[in-house]
């Protein structure tokens, strides 16, 4: 097949520039961020095998995606939490072995970390083999939107839900320090109320509003994300 | 193929912290080279380093094996040559059951089996012969035996598959000009591999020979013997490396008797040793493919050596090649399916395996198998991820849902 | 833990989203592909990875120029089958952004006049009288004879090259979609940026500019198929009988590979030379004494500036190295008396017999002719010196001027139908076609008869019933009754297939096999006279009659197939100019509809498996279409093609043995040969040696007791091969027919064998037999050699002869023989003689003598020292046929187990072997024959 | 090999053998040698020898790829005009072109 590379390139980039940027800026500093970053990864595939087998198991699940998704993201905020317990515990056991607090595994930089492996692999199983699909002559179009492809909205929803994980991981890491069981419960509704908002695409509603809603959530979880963790806009508008 | 070795960082650690010249060539050589013989009374502040330096020392064999698996996913997915079937399909000699050959017993799997039993026993003869050459100090021999596959490996295979990327993209190719670069790239690939070379250089030839090894694997494997084999290799692996008569590990034990370091020939160490022989481990899997397990394992190469070069920060966790070779097998077999979602979780699969190897390195400080757990669950998520997620994913891209 | 398995096995095959975009459409062998010949390249290509574009309708030329003048982007046009012709393929091929080409066809829009072909067919390969002929000023320098447009209508539309594909549509539903997608586009070609529907054509061929270069490249391989040769009885070679050849073509041209009917082009005139076949047969049944010999041929490759004819007249001709050898004798173009042509019929009204040189012979057969003139066939001689049409009697006169030839056909001064060459080219309903197809070949025949014996036959006649099953065969639909009969007859397992026969002759075709089975089934000889009994039905006693066992009788048939590919690529000469040098790309094709929004149609995209196959060569020539994505089959298939020449064709071989034809010029072994003729009338073989052996006669071989002498093909007797032996070069020197150059080292004189002195006249006067048969002997015994080795080394001597251009004469047969015993020993036997080992042998002969003996042997033959079994096995029967000529036959006795052990005839499974292995590869009707013609060594080991 | 723990002779034997190696027709192993020592060459304190052999690498290095550079671009511009021997000298001729 002839390749043509241009939409699949911009659609590469839509879907994943931020991610990477991000990476680059967090965990490619240090070795144990990068591993942290897999782990996490990991960590998102299991959840997804999980699903997986129960979409097998249960036959009826198969026609119904909502109830799929459901269960999804259940089993996603669940190995969340388990992870960021179990990145806990080794942090505590290796600060018990080091004197000095050097923290390996500690701070927001390392929630951001993990947020954003599991952002990453999800947008990845999510959007991948659309991508490859990109780089071919033919273009697809759902019967909701005859205008805009599903290679653009996939990009923009697959970095989309990347940044709204990255906050979920901050998050939900602040929520089990701080043992604050709302803001668990809100990282799983917000999560749970983003991936309802595409089940309109499969209902046939153009992708768009779909979007957007999510990029406005995302703008709310940052900014709340943001206050939370002591962020301050100053310094962006400061003139050096 | 003993995967891992951790050199004794303790010792790493500080000398350079206090970055005194390092000590007499015996003991150092001893501790860096031997893991078993960690002092147990390191005190925290190493094990601390250590931990900083294990992660670095992780991470600089996370980052080429993924380059390694990576250079294998694109070569498959775009030399269409691997992931379809050559007519006729030509196989390896050691898999004499298959569809070609007439003599085939009934059903796959058992062809497959059987292929594996031979394999593996070709395997543990070529190990056993390795072990018994390096206990009787036939240094030579195999050095000889090493620089001729490599010899191989550099000129044939890369003439092989330049070609086989010229009829990919149809364009003409005389044999002046394909003669020209083959004897270029095999010659600088002999240079740094067997002499000495830009560090950068020779660890990018051992990715590429460890690129094409796997190559070769996925290409000439019945489809069946190659999974079989993959289980049985890393079977092996564990029994040769922790088994108190594996070959490996008796291997491992004679170069502590000797005193010298198990010559990291067929390893790649995460920072540059005096590795005048470093690196020929694919060799020999070339020279004899089904080799590649014995061939990745630490091997005697002439102790001549410069010692008083050592350095301490040339100490590092050192992977055998054979791991680079089945690792990217897995994930390139993952690649001839048409779906990217199983390569990525092979992928995903083989670097947690190999993180969680480390981990456990990092605790019992002792050579371990680098297969076993990476290959297990890579192979475990191949199969969940072909035959159920996938299924599940295309319906969600069809209708646009996202979770 | 079952059903879990059941449910990963299910939801393994989910749509993907490639499913959803793509829908591949597979056209069967609908569209149009490539062909080169010595200086050009015609039919379409595409880029490698496919051409895509939007789904343009387009309705009239006019339309193509208004919607093309402003459009950018590259496009697929969609047009109606009807519309496609030179003007708006022109059209398209100038526009830059075309992308590919569908046609849609349509059964109600049927064209009646639409003619591909070029306006003189064939030309360039025509004979011409003399150069003025030539008419330089017709369009595209056609040499059209003295400005005789034989094809009026044809827009050469075949022979155009388009850098683009073409694909017909015939399927309802292939229609739907394109057409539905061809429409959406139209509607909404207005709204940029809305999503347009494309397309993504890929037929890629892998020839390029030439034959020359493409033979070279090995990405085309030449078109051809086969000639088939019906005799009526086996010819005697002795008996100078003239031969009246009866030729039809059978091919005709195609545009897209597998819509060639070409049924007013080829396909009446084949089905009346059948009819012709059985009519003649009754006749020979009634009375026994034709004294002319009849051959039917059937030619293909015609279309193909007549490769078939002029490889024909290239075998016929003795001068070259390539004779046709049929069954069991050999044809020069001497022989021919006349050659009879059915030219292009549709309408059966009106026939004009053109004479290719009106002489006297040409004189009688327009009379013979014009007497049968009916109220419903009328025969017409066209005026002398009217120029004659394209056919393939051209062929034959370029070969020979001399040969009086005569075409008969229905187009006068030009060709009868509109449609010639292209794929409309059907039968137009015409009234009582049976009828007067029977008349036609009834008259036919009652000519030939005529024209050989001098009166009328009466009694030729065929059954209408016949008629109409030979015509529902070829021009309706193969899967008929008479291919099905005469496929249980000779219990084929071919299954026939379900449409109509395509006469695109291709690199090979099945079509000459269904031609060899029916005309077989006609002309079969019930033999059940001369053989004894059906057990003893094989080669020995059926005389020259190929042997066949239908439904417990013996039949005998001389049914002969060669090659037809043009002569041409037997010298290599891939540019010739004289003849035709067709060859056909191959190819890997493809097409696809993309861009869909809600086209749900669950269709695997061939874009892989297709990318298969041009990894497998000629996937697309393989005779039946539905084995195309089985490759196992086209592995085998190059190497089962020259299986094929030499198996399914023992004719068509290179080395054919020249012993015989030497045999056959000696009158003295005619006049013996002819006598036991008369003795062994009736008897098990042409002759038994000694006239003592009637009673033995009556022995006949069954399951219990198998009569056998010690000579078979896997263990010659080594007396009775050299004997043999010793004839074939006793033969050999003595019908030389020139006395060729000598060469230095294979002279006597220079080099003795002996130490006494040469006599002077060496060189002059012949051997006799028994002297030779001496010195082989000597040789053989002293040297201890087996049979075998006298068998090889004949062959090398006659490989000699053929490569090096000599003749065994007194001055040098006895080099050249030790230096082909030499070679043979060595070849043969595992530890073989050493060259010393001879000087020991004859005495006094220095071993650097034998040294460059050998070496200049080696190098005459161009060191081609390999036998082909096949090639062994034929010497091996010829041997023995000369043998029993001149009674040198071993006395037969009952075959017990220890002889039966001693004789090992294992040549028999192995020939089964062979046989199982052709069924499970070859085309599965090439196999009722690999039937026949096989079980002829086999039974021949049992003698 | 790490230069910086090199000693200057052996600096110099390096780099002096990389440059005999990259004699017969090897480029690539010149271009490397240069950007091995390239920092070695044009450091302030370089040693002249090395700085000798790189020279000299990097101009035979550009020597031979223009070579190259030349015959790939006349065999590619060239080949369907040699006809038979165009072919001949291919490893490998394209399909369906020329």
């Amino acid at each position: 097949m002839a390749v043509n590379w241009l939409p699949f390139i911009g659609c590469l980039s839509i879907a994943f520039g931020p991610s990477v940027t991000l990476f680059l800026c967090t965990a490619a500093k240090e070795a144990q961020g990068v591993i942290l970053l897999i782990t996490s990864a990991f960590f998102w595939l299991l959840s997804l095998l999980l699903t997986s087998l129960v979409w097998l198991a249960v036959v009826p699940l198969r026609k119904h995606l909502a109830l799929t998704l459901v269960f999804s993201v259940l089993f996603q905020e669940a190995l969340r939490v388990v992870f960021v317990l179990l990145v806990k515990k080794t942090d505590v056991a290796l600060s018990r072995i080091s004197r000095e607090t050097t923290d390996l595994f500690h701070g927001p930089r390392y929630s951001v970390i993990a947020g954003l492996g599991y952002g990453v692999m999800s947008a990845m199983f999510m959007y991948v083999n659309v991508l490859s699909e990109a780089s071919g002559p033919g273009t697809y179009y759902t019967p909701g939107s005859p205008s805009m492809p599903i290679f653009v909205s996939g990009a923009l929803q697959a970095s989309v839900m990347t940044g709204l994980h990255v906050c979920w991981g901050l998050l939900c890491s602040e929520g089990l320090e701080k043992r604050s069981w709302p803001l668990l419960a809100s990282v799983t509704l917000s999560h749970m109320l983003v991936s309802c908002l595409t089940l309109m695409n499969e209902a046939g509603i153009s992708p768009i509003y779909a979007i957007v809603c999510s990029y406005l959530i995302l703008a709310v979880i940052g900014t709340f994300t943001f206050k939370r963790f002591g962020g301050n806009i100053k310094p962006f508008f400061k003139i050096q | 193929m003993s995967g891992i070795r951790m050199s004794s960082v303790a010792v790493t650690a500080e000398n350079c912290e206090n970055g005194e010249p390092q000590a007499p060539e015996e003991s150092h050589q001893g501790q860096a080279n031997i893991p078993e013989i960690v002092e147990p009374e390191d005190d925290d502040a190493e094990e601390q380093e250590m931990l900083k330096y294990g992660a670095k020392h992780v991470m600089m064999l996370i980052v080429p094996v993924s380059l390694c698996m990576i250079i294998v996913i694109f070569a498959i997915r775009i030399i269409t040559m691997y992931d379809q079937v050559s007519q006729p399909q030509v196989y390896l000699v050691y898999t004499p059951f298959n569809d070609q050959t007439k003599k085939t017993t009934g059903s796959p799997i058992s062809d497959a089996v059987l292929n594996m039993l031979i394999v593996l026993g070709l395997v543990i003869f070529m190990t056993c012969v390795l072990v018994l050459l390096y206990k009787y100090r036939c240094y030579k021999v195999i050095e000889g035996w090493l620089f001729l596959s490599s010899l191989i490996l550099l000129f044939m295979f890369t003439g092989l598959n330049l070609h086989e990327i010229v009829m990919r993209f149809n364009f003409a190719m005389d044999y002046i000009t394909i003669s020209l670069i083959v004897w270029n790239f095999g010659v600088m690939g002999i240079i740094s591999v067997h002499w000495k070379g830009p560090l950068i250089v020779q660890q990018g030839y051992l990715l590429i020979i460890s690129a094409m090894m796997a190559l070769v694997f996925i290409k000439y494997l019945p489809e069946w013997t190659l999974w079989f084999i993959l289980g049985g290799i890393a079977v092996y692996d564990l029994f040769a490396v922790l088994c108190p008569k594996g070959p490996l590990r008796i291997l491992v034990e004679t170069a502590e008797e000797r005193n010298e370091p198990i010559f990291p020939s067929l390893i790649y160490s995460s920072t540059m040793m005096w590795t005048i022989t470093m690196a020929e481990g694919d060799p020999v899997s070339s020279y004899n493919p089904l080799n590649s397990s014995s061939s990745s394992s630490a091997q005697g190469s002439p102790p001549a050596r410069p010692q008083p070069e050592m350095e301490p920060e040339e100490q590092g966790v050192k992977l055998g090649l054979g791991d680079f070779i089945f690792y990217s097998v897995l994930v390139g077999k993952a690649a001839t399916a048409d779906d990217w979602n199983t390569v990525m979780a092979c992928f995903v699969a083989i670097l947690i395996g190999l993180c969680l190897t480390l981990l456990i390195l990092a605790i019992v400080k002792k050579a371990l198998p680098a297969l076993p757990i990476s290959i297990f669950v890579g192979i475990i998520f191949y199969v969940c991820t072909r035959w159920c997620i996938k299924p599940m994913c295309d319906q969600m891209a069809l209708s646009q849902v996202y979770v | 833990m079952l059903p879990f398995f059941y449910v990963l096995i299910t939801s393994a095959y989910s749509n993907t989203l490639n499913d959803n975009i793509y829908t591949s459409i597979d056209f069967g062998r609908d569209y149009c592909f490539r062909l080169n010949n010595f200086n050009s390249q015609i039919g379409c290509q595409t880029s490698r990875d496919g051409d895509s574009g939007i789904l343009l309708q387009l309705h009239s030329a006019e339309d193509i120029e208004n919607t093309l003048k402003d459009l950018e982007e590259p496009f697929i046009a969609v047009l109606d089958a009807s519309i496609f012709n030179n003007i708006t393929a022109l059209k398209l091929k100038q526009h830059s952004k075309t992308r590919g080409l569908l046609l849609i066809e349509n059964e109600e829009s049927k064209v009646d006049s639409f003619s591909p072909e070029k306006t003189c067919p064939g030309n360039g390969f025509n004979y011409l009288e003399n150069v003025t002929d030539v008419d330089v000023s017709a369009p595209h320098q056609s040499q059209c004879i003295r400005k005789q447009l034989w094809n009026p209508k044809g827009n050469w539309l075949s022979y155009d090259d388009f850098p683009f594909g073409i694909f017909l549509i015939k399927s309802k539903s292939q229609k739907e979609i394109i057409l539905s997608k061809a429409q959406a586009n139209i509607e909404n070609y207005s709204l940029k940026p809305y999503p347009l529907w494309g397309g993504e054509v890929r037929s890629f061929m892998k020839s390029a500019q030439n034959t020359e270069t493409c033979i070279r490249r090995g990405t085309c391989d030449p078109l051809g198929g086969y000639n088939v040769h019906v005799n009526l009885i086996p010819r005697d070679e002795e008996s100078k009988k003239p031969i009246i050849l009866l030729i039809a073509k059978t091919d005709s041209t195609a545009f897209f590979k597998e819509l060639s009917f070409g049924e007013q082009d080829s396909g009446v005139s084949t089905a009346v030379l059948l009819a012709v076949i059985k009519a003649l047969s009754k006749v020979r049944d009634e009375n026994d004494d034709l004294k002319a010999d009849i051959m039917i041929t059937f030619l293909q490759g015609e279309s193909f500036d007549y490769s078939g004819s002029q490889r024909l007249a290239y075998q016929l001709n003795p001068l070259m190295n390539d004779t046709l050898q049929l069954r069991s004798f050999s044809l020069t173009i001497d022989d021919i008396m006349c050659v009879i042509e059915l030219g292009p019929i549709s309408t059966l009204k009106d026939l004009y017999l053109y004479p290719a040189k009106s002489n006297g012979m040409t004189k009688k057969i327009e009379e013979f002719f014009a007497s049968y003139n009916s109220s419903n066939i009328q025969f017409h001689a066209v005026e002398p010196g009217t120029p004659l049409p394209p056919s393939s009697i051209h062929s034959f006169l370029r070969e020979n001027e001399a040969i009086p030839c005569i075409l008969l056909t229905d187009g006068h001064d030009n060709i009868q139908s509109n449609v010639f060459g292209s794929r409309y080219d059907t039968l137009n309903n015409n009234e009582n076609l049976v009828s007067r197809v029977k008349d036609l070949s009834e008259i036919i025949a009652k000519v030939t008869v005529q024209l050989s014996n001098g009166t009328g036959a009466s009694h030729a006649e065929v059954p209408e019933s016949l008629v109409s099953e030979v015509l529902d065969c070829f021009l309706v639909n193969l899967n008929c009754t008479l291919l099905r009969r005469i496929g249980n007859q000779f219990n084929s397992t071919a299954n026939l297939p379900n449409s109509t026969l395509s006469r695109y002759s291709g690199v090979r075709n099945s079509f000459a096999v269904y031609l060899r089975n029916i005309s077989l089934d006609f002309s079969m000889k019930d033999l059940s006279k001369i053989v004894p009994s059906v057990e003893k039905c094989n080669a020995t006693y059926t005389q020259n009659w190929a042997p066949i066992i239908v439904n417990d009788t013996c039949f005998g048939y001389v049914v002969n197939s060669s090659s037809a590919t043009s002569p041409a690529f037997k010298l290599k000469d891939y540019s010739s100019t004289k003849y035709s040098t067709w060859t056909e790309s191959r190819w890997s094709p493809n097409f696809r509809i993309m861009g869909s929004c809600c086209s749900r149609q669950k269709k695997s995209r061939k874009g892989k498996v297709v990318y298969e196959y041009d990894k497998v060569p000629d996937s697309f020539h393989s005779p039946d279409s539905q084995n195309k994505a089985n490759q196992q089959l086209h592995i085998q298939h190059i190497s089962e093609r020259d299986v094929v020449s030499q198996d399914l064709l023992p004719d068509d071989q290179e080395n054919g043995t020249m012993f015989l034809r030497r045999i056959t010029m000696d009158e003295g072994s005619l006049r013996r040969s002819l006598k036991n003729r008369h003795r062994g009338k009736g008897s098990l073989s042409s002759d038994r040696g000694s006239p003592s052996t009637p009673c033995q006669l009556q022995k006949a071989n069954s399951c219990s007791t198998i009569f056998i002498d010690d000579n078979t093909v896997s263990q010659p007797n080594l007396r009775a091969t050299l004997k043999c032996v010793s004839l074939a070069i006793y033969y050999h020197i003595k019908n030389r027919d020139k006395e060729s150059e000598f060469v230095d080292i294979l002279d006597e004189k220079r080099h003795p064998l002996t130490k006494q002195p040469v006599p002077s006249d060496y060189a002059r006067n012949d051997p006799p037999n028994n002297y030779i048969y001496r010195f082989i002997k000597n040789l053989f015994v002293s040297a201890q050699l087996t049979a075998e080795c006298a068998i090889i080394s004949l062959i090398y001597i006659e490989r000699l002869l053929v490569c090096a251009d000599i003749c065994l004469q007194p001055s040098n047969w006895k080099r050249i023989v030790l230096g082909a015993i030499l070679l043979a020993s060595k070849v043969w036997d595992d530890q073989a003689v050493w060259n010393v080992d001879y000087c020991q042998i004859l005495k006094d002969m220095v071993v650097e003598d034998v040294n460059e003996l050998e070496r200049v042997f080696l190098e005459l033959i161009q060191f081609n020292i390999n036998v082909q079994q096949s090639a062994y096995a034929k010497y091996y029967f010829d041997l023995r046929s000369i043998a029993e000529q001149h009674g040198l036959t071993l006395p037969i006795d009952t075959l017990d187990k220890k002889r039966a052990k001693k004789l090992e005839a294992r040549s028999q499974n192995e020939e089964y072997d062979k046989l199982a292995e052709m069924v499970e590869s070859g085309p599965v009707k090439a196999i009722s024959l690999e039937n026949l013609s096989k079980r002829r060594p086999s039974a021949a080991v049992i003698s | 090999m790490n230069l910086r723990r090199a000693s200057p002779e052996e600096k110099i034997n390096v780099c002096r053998k990389y440059f005999l190696a990259g004699l017969p027709l090897l480029p690539w192993v010149w271009i490397v040698n240069v950007l091995w020592f390239w920092r070695e060459a044009t450091k302030p304190d370089h040693i002249p020898e090395v700085r000798k052999y790189v020279m000299y690498s990097a101009i035979g290095a550009l020597a031979y790829l223009t070579v190259f550079g030349t015959w790939v671009g006349v065999y590619q511009s060239q080949r369907v005009a040699w006809g038979a021997l165009g072919d001949r000298i291919s490893i490998f001729v394209p399909d369906g072109e020329p």
